[in-house]
Order: C-alpha cells, then structure tokens, then sequence
C-alpha cells in the first residue's frame, strides 16, 4: 500500500523517491550560509539604499528556495501561478502606493 | 448674511476659480444627463415594443448592433476629454501655481474639537513661534510667549477675516483630530489632518458675510464648527487689523477677543 | 473498499483526494495556494505600514542608534536558524509519509514542533528582556512596528503549533484508512509551515538588519 | 484501494430526506450547525436580513434628528435611554453613533453576507452541478465567524459610551480616542473579515474544481462568473483591513500610535503617546479593502440582475463574453482606485492624475455592463414578472449611480462635491435601488428554489411599486443638497445657511425613508406566509440555468444524478425548439 503511494507522487519508487531528498538538505545548507551572510553584511554598516537592496536580494533569493524547493513551487500547477502572480501585483499595489502619495504630499 | 441668494443648486461663487469648478462641474452634468437620456429613451423603448404579448415572440438571434461600439467609443473620448480638458488642468493649475507669498495674506489655520483658530502675522509681517506644549485655553494656537514676532500676532477664533481682491493662502493644521476646511461660497475645501500643515489659497472676487463649516466627521461637535468668514473691502480690512492688533509690548498675552466657543470637550 | 472515514459531507465531494483531471490538484491544496495568498495581503498591509512610517520618520529608531544596536541580532539569527531547521525537518516529516514510514513521519514532525517551542521561547526572552528596560510597544513607533509584526508572526508560529500538534496525534488515524488524504494534509501544513517560514526570511532583516 | 468514483458515490445518495447512507443527523446538526451549502445558505440570507432591517431602524431614527432637528421623537423618544435621547431629543453622539452603525451593519452584516454568503452558498453549488461546496465545514466555520461578528457589533450599543460613532471607516485620530464601542467595532469586523476570507477560500475552490461535466468555463451563468469575481475581491482585499485593524486595536488597547502623530492635543491636554504614526495610513488601508468592497456588492447583484433578464426576456443574454470580460476588469481595477476617497487629504497632482485616471477606466467596464443588459432587452419577449420589475428598475437606477460617480471621481468637481449628500445620494444609488432591488430580484426569482412555493406576485408588485417610488424620493433629493453644499453627517443641518436652504427636502427624505418602510411590510409578511402556499412547479419560471435540474427544495447531494451541461447558459427561444427554453441540463433534443 505503501509503494503504491509513492507512484501517485511524481518519484517512481521509495528508493527513487530517496535520491530526491538530496535537494532539500542542499537547500537547507544554502538557507543556513545566506543567513549567516546577510548578518554579516550587516555589520559592514553599508549606506541606507545600498543596505537595503543587499538585503532584499539575499532574501528574496532565500524565499524563492523555500518556495521553489520545500513548497514545490516549480513543479506546481498552472492555476497556483496564476493566483500567486495575481497576488504577487496586488502586494506591491498595497506595499508602495501608500507611501509614494503620502511622499508627494503637498504638505509643508 | 444675505440668505435668499442660497437655494437648490449652487451657492453664490465669490471666488476667482470657482468658475471653473462650477463650470466643469456643470459640464459633466450635461454629459451625465445627456447619456441617461439617450439610454432612457432606449430603455424604454424596448420595454414597450419587446413586452410579451400573444404573437410575439423573443428573436434568438442578437441584434448586430454597431452602434453600442459607436457609444462606447463618445464615451471614452468625452472621459478622457473631461479628465485632461477640465480636472487635471484645473487641479495642477491649483496646486502647482500658487500665489506667492510676498503678494499673498499668509494665515495660518489651526483646526480643534468644534472651533477654527487663525493666526495673523500682524504688522510685523512675521508669525510667532508655535508649540504644542504652551496650548491651554486662552492660547489656543500654543503662541510663545517670548517671541518677538509673536506679538503684535492676531489669534481670532471662528472669525476669518479676508480681504477681498487680494489671493489668501491658508495653512491649514489640526491639533487633534481631522477636520475638513471648507467654504463652499469660495469653492475651498481642504482636509486638516493633525500632524501635517497644508497650504490652500483662494482669492474673494466679492465682499460679504459668509460661513465656514467642517465637511470631515471630528465628533460629537462636529456640526456646530461653524465660523464666520468675513470678506472685507481694502478699508475695512485695514480698520480691523488695526483694532484687534494687540496693544504694544508691555501686553505679554495676545489680546485676542475673548473665545465665545465654551472649552471644547472631548 | 473502505469507504473515506472522514465527514460524511466530505464523502461526496468530488476531488477532495484525488487531483481535479484540469488542473491537476486535489481541492484542499488549492484551498491553502489561497488562503497563503491572503496571508500574504496581510504581511503586505503591515510591510506597508511599516514603510510608510519609517519614511515619514525624521529618524529611525526615534531614539537615535541603529535597530541592529536595540534589537539583539545574534539571538535573531539563531532564531532564523531554528525555524529554517524546522522547515526542513518539515519536509523530511512530509517525504516520510511519501515514503509509507509512519515512525519517521512521527519523528520529524516532533522535531518540527520542537523547534517551534524553540522559536517561541526565544521570541519570549527577547520581549522580556525588552520589558525589563520598560520599552513597551507604546515606547515608540520602532517597538510598536516591532512588536505588532513579529507578535503576528508568532502567532501564525502558534496557529503552526496547533495544525501540526492534531496532525502528530489525533490526526494520524487517517493514516490507517486514507494514508494519501493524510500524506495531503501533511503537504498542506506544510505549505503553510513554509510561508510562515518565508515571512520571518523577510522580517528578520527589515526589522533588525536595516 | 482508492475511494470509489465519488460521483458514483453521489448518485447512490438520491433517497430524497435521509442522506445518502448514512444514519438521520440531528436536528441541531441538520439545521444549526449543518454543513449542507443550502443550509448555510438560508442561514446567512436570514440573519442577514434580520441585520438589514436593524441598520434600516437605525437609518429611520436618524432621518428624524435631521427633518426635525433638535425635536423631541414623539413615542420611540421615550423608550431609549436619558444617555442616548435625553428628553426624546437625540443627543449628537447618538446621533454618530445611528450613522456610523447603519453604515457598517448595512455594508458588513445585511448586503455581503446576503449577496456572497446567503445567494452564493445557495445558488452557486446548484449553478455548477455540485454536490456542495468543496470544504464543507470551512463554509460551517465562516457563518458561525460571521454571527458572532454580527452580534458583537450590536453589543457595541450598550457599551460604556455607546456604539463605533467614528462613521462606517473609522478615521483615526477620532476613532483612536473614541470610546470602548470602537474597540467592540474592531473585534467584530475582525470576526467578520475572517468569515468573509473563509468563504471566498471556499467559493473559489468550488467554481474552479467541482463544476459538472461539460460545462466549461464560457458555459457558466453570469451569476457564477459574478461572485467567483467577487471572492477573488474577498480573498485579497480584505487582510489589509485586518492588518489595519490590528494596528487600530494596538493604539487603542496596547497605547502604540501607529495613526496618532506627534504632539495631539486633545480637548486641552497634551495626548501622552509617542506619536509619529499617520492618520492616513489607515485611509489608504481601509480604502485597500472598501473598494472592493463597494465592488463585491454590485457584483453579485449584477449576476442576479443578468439571472434574471435573461430568464424574463425569453432571449440570450446580449454580449455574453463582453460581460464575462467586464467583470473580470472590473474586479482587477478596483484595487487601484482607492485613494479618489483621498483627494482632499491633501494629496499631490502626480498620483492625484493617476487616481483620477484609474477612476475614469474602472467606469468603462460599468458602462459595458449596462449596455450588455439593456441590449438584451432589445429583441426579447419581455414579461414583467415581480424579478422582473425589480431587475427592470436596477438599470435605470444603477446608471444615475454610475453617472454620479464622475464629478466625485474628477478632483477638480470633487473640491466642491467631496463630503458633501452628493457623494450620499452617488453611493446610494448603487447600493439601495442598486443592489437591494437586485437581491429583492433574486430573492423571488429563487423562492420557489429554496422553499417550493412561489410568492404571492400581487403583493410583490404593491412591494415594488411603493419601494420604487419611495427610495428615489430619498435618495434624488440629495444630489441638490450636495450640490447646494450641505456637507454629509451633520447633527443639525440648519446651523448652516446653505443647510436651511434645503432643509425642505429632509423632510421630504425622511417622509419617503418612512414610507419605504411601510413598504416592505407586505414583503415580510408575503416571505412568510407564502411557505404555506401549495407547492409549485418544478421550473416556476421555465429556466435554462442547472439550479432548476435540481427537485426544490433539492436533498442533501443536491441532483439526483450528476448533472451533464449540453449547450451554454440562456438558450432561449431557440429556433426550430418546440419550448421557447432549452435547459442545460437537457440532452440534446429537449
């Protein structure tokens, strides 16, 4: 019943399905080592915008393993693209036009 | 206040750009009456000549109708048209040009729970400091009392006196909550968001006796923060600023008239 | 033929288990994509806040000094750490069931509650701490962001503690009649495991680094 | 191993009372806390229409203050309480407290959960030829969210200080002093917001994953593409109004000032808060959310309005496709118009212009729509029916609406117009000759659906007669006021000038707001009585649409056997057909 199981999902067998748990310790590692670094490149006290894009940077790539990777992403269907691109527009919508009209606020 | 001038449509315009919002204003009213007219009229035709009745029955078949495009396409043009034609112009013409302070009335607007505060340079030309700390009853705009400049500064709360012909700018603040600064005879409406201080200007084309309300809800008071917008000719101006300027130096406090609003509550 | 031992509502439902011919995917993944999608508006909300008065500030911290210096970034970092662990010990939970090995389905999702308990203890020495020094969320808008983002964060970490608890015990009862619904749920809590993982990724440097 | 086909499974459920197989639930499990769509249905659109006519009582009470400022209420004046009308004259913060609940009661507790969550659950499940929804007890979990949520804003009113009276959006700094009835408001609207998210998760999953066999995606009704329009709304406008109110609760509850700036000075004395926080930051946060909001309650009712032309036209809708299109723009351009509630918070020309831009755009999609509707009446065989007339009056009604919107949506007009009854009588427009004569529609259209019994017609045609002519008495008058000037929420309008200039036509307003009440009297009392009428027809109104596949009331599991969809949506008169209807269902010669 088990072995069945493991067909469903696209791995072949548990064996098969074993080689392919390889890529999640590799991720894991690469988490650990991009956090360390973006700790450390903090303590080099770079200028505001500099810091910032670095940051995000690192975290972006860090958040696109644990997407693509832990939560299968680039194995997912279609329709999940979908909505995570349609959200994906309205985050930034509800993150930057705030502050840009609050930026150019006439008031003195 | 002369009330018959106030009826269904709009109040008098007193002010020099009030003629465009009233006339874009208008314009959009006779495109908006145009479109539910022609739709109307459609509407009802179809009601009448398509309502079931014995013989009649409904075509499958949608009408080719080229001219709903047509339709479409007016609509487009006349939006776009009323956008970059009217509103935009107006509005940048309003906020990016407005009159410089040298030939302006600068005066400075502290809103509070249910009374509208002003503050004029006086003869001096230059304000009083400010601060929060020092705000108590009788000073309600928080004048320091030290500075020089403050002191043939004039307070008047809920009296707005203005020249007429001369382009006013008003910087309009709050100490607590939102108020909202609106004149509706001078076509002027501008939030005062505590924390921030924004700038509006008018010019009065008309002398008279005028109201300002709050349009923005600011509690249980909100309703009776009325002020009495006084546009003066050149002499009556000057008369007043002579009157209410405080008596010189040896008065530390701003003699301003005695606050009719009784302390405001929460 | 053992009929599904879930509600018997859920019976008929068609998709619950196996993936919709379209799409490609059972009902209740979809269901957490969206349900992802709103947690995502609403870490997007308070993100946007926090830019909005962080920009407006004349200066930030209000207090002067640098957040790194206020908030104590070595025990962050461990903190991150924790919870990374605890996303891979997640999938390995996950894979185990993909696996039929029940036992280390046990093992890993223990350890990723663990961890959980872990991060949580952390995050609750870092608040007292900052209560003793009296910096309430009330102290200044650099607490009050603080607090308010991470405090939700943490919740969400409990919101975890309690799906994946009813997971490791009641729910593997399922296992024994319907193990790919079962391997399902796990996927889906894990899912959500993972973005809340995801969101600490971006708390931890705009909070203390920045 | 793996579990038999379920569709196999759902046909063995056709006994018509017990479910399929399994023993009888009880009572409280099939009508309190059930899991059945059709139970949850009936369950929102009565509580909703309980909380409907409660914001409606709370609207009437205020309309007296304003026709007669300062007067004593003759008999309700004594009932309540020294605090809130002393003397039998109303006191102003009563008088905010009226305004700010009939407001969040009629948006958040009477017209969404009636349009989503009770036509919704109802109807889309039938539409699609599901058995139910796909998560059950997620549809279970968002109505016993929503409940609580309702009667805990209720309670507000016998809080220490009375209800929320900071208006239907709360603005801080206002709502950030305001007394405990504003802490009550955010619990309750997190309550709500969390069932509305549930719901949406929910819908969405059902009209993509469970849809019957053949019917694709252009075969839906126009009611489906409505509300699976709205739930995406639902879905991603709604937690940023939650995060919003998290932060409100903070400054209220924990003293944080994420909206109270530096330096307040409140009623003499020095607020001691931190301060540096943005008034209007939440602005921008609550308008994330309320424009969709506006949008997920005209959408819904737009589908029952296409519902039910189509059906009383005898014709296929005009411009099917051009209608599905319109919607799904509609719905993506309603998250970037908010700020144009901005304009006069001082806002700069750059995105000023953008806003006024988007504004201009997100009329075109209504524009569509509406023409699509009165195309279709265009060629048809149209009998007046009582969702007839209801649908009938929406056009006309729902178009002053939208034309309204354009002077508000031009900053230059909206100088002058901006918080002013204009905006009132614009908004409305929409949502009370709009949307409430749509679900009225929809609510005799599936009558029969939901009980078996069709309503008494003459009855509904004196409900529709006297509503119609009363709620335009209402509403038409107050674009003179705004335009006259007379500014929205005022306790006494005639402090001002231009106030008394139109103080005649409060009096009109209220008189009419009265007799729209009267009005609905026949309503309630045809809603009830009518479960006593004999049974009707299976298919009272000769529909094409799936629901009607169904027997009425339709069992647990919903068809007898799994519905197959042949042909699109509103095949009516079709040539060379001896029926003027050809429903979905039908096989191919019907």
């Amino acid at each position: 019943m088990a072995t069945r199981l493991a067909e469903t999902a696209e791995h072949s067998s548990p064996e098969e399905f074993k080689k392919h748990l390889g890529k999640y310790y590799v991720v894991f590692v690469a988490l650990l080592c991009l956090t360390a670094i973006t700790v450390g490149v903090s303590y080099l006290r770079l200028n505001r915008p500099l810091a910032i894009t670095v940051a995000l940077i690192i975290a972006t790539v860090k958040a696109g393993m644990v997407a693509g990777v832990f939560m299968h992403l680039i194995s997912e269907k279609k329709v999940i693209f979908a909505v995570l691109i349609l959200t994906a527009a309205f985050f930034l919508l509800v993150l930057l036009l705030p502050s840009f009209t609050t930026f150019e606020s006439s008031a003195v | 206040m002369d009330e018959t001038k106030y009826g269904f449509w709009f109040p008098p315009d007193v002010s020099v750009h009030g003629r465009q919002i009233d006339s874009l204003i208008n314009i959009v009213h006779w495109f908006m009456l145009l479109l539910f007219v022609g739709w109307g009229a459609f509407f009802v035709y179809c009601l009448i000549k398509y309502r079931a009745r014995p013989g009649h029955t409904a075509s499958y078949l949608p009408p080719k109708a080229q001219f709903t495009k047509v339709i479409e396409v007016g609509v487009i043009v006349i939006e776009v048209l009323l956008l970059f034609g009217f509103s935009t112009p107006v509005w940048f013409r309003y906020k990016n040009h407005p009159p410089t302070e040298k030939d302006a009335l600068v005066v400075k607007l502290v809103a509070e729970q249910f009374a509208w505060n002003f503050q004029y340079a006086g003869k001096d030309g230059k304000f009083g400091k400010t601060a929060e700390a020092n705000i108590s009853a009788d000073n309600p705009v928080g004048l320091d009392a030290e500075d020089p400049d403050g002191k043939d500064d004039i307070i008047t709360v809920n009296q707005f006196h203005v020249p007429v012909n001369k382009p006013v700018i008003v910087q309009i603040s709050s100490k607590d909550v939102i108020h909202s600064f609106n004149i509706p005879v001078l076509r002027v409406k501008q939030d005062a968001v505590p924390g921030a201080r924004i700038p509006i200007w008018f010019q009065a084309t008309q002398a008279g006796h005028f109201e300002l309300g709050c349009a923005q809800l600011c509690g249980l008071g909100h309703y009776r923060m009325r002020a009495d917008v006084l546009i003066d000719t050149p002499e009556d101006y000057a008369k007043w600023l002579a009157e209410s300027a405080p008596p010189p130096a040896e008065q530390p406090t701003s003699a301003a008239p005695e606050n009719p609003q009784s302390a405001p509550q929460k | 033929m053992s009929v599904h031992a879930v509600h018997p509502a859920d019976a008929a439902i068609p998709h619950t288990v196996e993936p919709h011919p379209v799409t490609g995917i059972p009902n209740p993944k979809f269901g957490i994509w969206l349900f992802l999608a709103s947690e995502v508006m609403l870490f997007g909300a308070l993100f946007s806040s926090y830019v909005l008065i962080r920009t407006q500030a004349p200066h930030w911290p209000p207090e002067g000094g640098l957040s790194s210096e206020i908030l104590n970034v070595p025990l962050a970092t461990l903190n991150t750490a924790v919870l990374i662990t605890s996303s891979i010990t997640m999938v390995l939970a996950w894979a185990s069931c993909k696996m039929g090995r029940i036992d280390r389905f046990r093992l890993w999702m223990g350890c990723t509650i663990g961890l959980a308990f872990v991060f949580l203890i952390i995050k609750y020495f870092e608040y007292t701490d900052k209560f003793h020094h009296g910096h309430f969320p009330a102290f200044n808008n650099f607490y009050a962001v603080y607090f308010t983002l991470t405090g939700l964060h943490g919740l969400h970490v409990i919101g975890g503690i309690i799906v994946n608890t009813f997971l490791l015990t009641i729910g593997t009862r399922l296992w024994k009649t319907d193990p790919e619904q079962f391997t399902n749920r796990v996927e889906n809590a894990g899912l959500y495991w993972h973005f809340v993982d995801l969101v600490w990724i971006f708390l931890f440097p705009s909070l203390y680094l920045l | 191993m793996s579990a038999s086909t379920t569709h196999g499974h759902a046909a063995a459920a056709h006994a018509h009372d017990a479910g399929h197989g399994h023993h009888e639930l009880p009572f409280w499990r099939k009508y309190i806390f059930s899991v059945d769509h059709k139970v949850i249905g009936v369950q929102y659109a009565v509580s909703a229409l309980v909380f409907l006519f409660f914001g409606f009582c709370l609207m009437m009470l205020l309309r007296w203050q304003l026709a007669y400022p300062g007067q004593p209420l003759p008999v309700i004046g004594k009932l309540l309480s020294e605090s809130t009308m002393p003397g039998g004259v109303m006191a102003p913060e009563f008088y905010n407290q009226l305004g700010a609940m009939h407001g969040t009661i009629m948006v958040f507790m009477g017209i969404v959960p009636l349009a989503v969550g009770g036509f919704g659950n109802y109807v889309v499940p039938l539409q699609i030829g599901a058995p139910d929804m796909a998560f059950p007890r997620l549809n279970m979990a968002s109505y016993w969210a929503f409940l609580p949520g309702g009667i805990l804003m209720l309670l507000g009113f016998v809080a220490p200080g009375g209800a929320a009276q900071s208006g239907w959006t709360s603005y801080p700094p206002l709502s950030d002093i305001a007394t405990t009835g504003q802490t009550i408001w955010l619990l309750a609207m997190v309550l709500l917001i969390t069932s509305s998210l549930l719901g949406s998760i929910n819908f969405i999953v059902t009209i993509v994953q469970l849809r019957a066999k053949g019917l694709t995606f252009f075969r839906m009704p126009f009611f489906v593409h409505a509300q699976f329009v709205t739930s995406f709304l639902l879905l991603l406008a709604f937690p940023p109004l939650e995060a919003a109110s998290v932060m409100q609760l903070m400054d209220r509850l924990a003293g944080t000032s994420f909206f109270l700036p530096s330096g307040l000075v409140i009623s003499g004395e020095q607020l001691h808060v931190a301060g540096g926080g943005s008034p209007l930051l939440w602005q921008h946060l609550f308008w994330f959310l309320a424009h969709p909001e506006v949008y997920v309650l005209i959408l819904p009712a737009m589908g029952i309005i296409a519902e039910v032309i189509a059906n009383n036209t005898r014709k296929p809708l005009w411009g099917y496709r051009l209608l599905v299109y319109s919607a799904i723009f509609l719905g993506f351009m309603s998250f970037v118009v908010w700020a144009h509630h901005m304009f006069m918070t001082g806002m700069g020309t750059t995105m000023s212009t953008f806003f006024q831009t988007t504004t201009m755009i997100i009329s075109i999609p209504s524009v569509v729509i509406l023409t699509c509707f009165i195309m279709s009446l265009y060629g048809g065989a149209i009998r007046f029916t009582v969702p007839m007339l209801f649908a009938t009056a929406f056009l006309p009604m729902f178009a002053i609406g939208g034309l309204t919107g354009l002077p508000l949506g031009l900053t230059a007009s909206d100088i002058y117009l901006h918080d002013t009854f204009y905006v009132i009588g614009h908004f409305h427009y929409v949502v009370a000759p709009g949307t409430i004569f749509a679900l009225f529609a929809g609510i005799y259209y599936w009558y029969p659906k939901v009980t078996g019994k069709q309503m008494n017609q003459t009855l509904g045609k004196i409900h529709f007669w006297v509503s119609f002519i009363c709620i335009n008495g209402i509403f038409m008058p107050m674009f003179w006021q705004g335009m006259a000037g007379l500014s929205r929420r005022l306790y006494d309008p005639t402090i001002y000038a231009h106030g008394r200039a139109v103080q005649s036509l409060n009096v009109l307003i209220s008189w009419s707001a009265w007799g729209l009440a009267i009005a609905q009297l026949p309503f309630i009392w045809n809603f009830f009585s009518s479960l006593r009428r004999p049974k009707a027809a299976e298919n009272p109104w000769q529909a094409t649409t799936l629901e009607w596949a169904a027997p009425s009331p339709p069992p647990h599991g919903n068809f007898v056997t799994p519905p197959v969809v042949y042909r699109d949506p509103y095949e009516y008169s079709v040539p060379g057909k001896a029926k003027d209807f050809s429903p979905q269902f039908a096989a191919g010669e019907a």
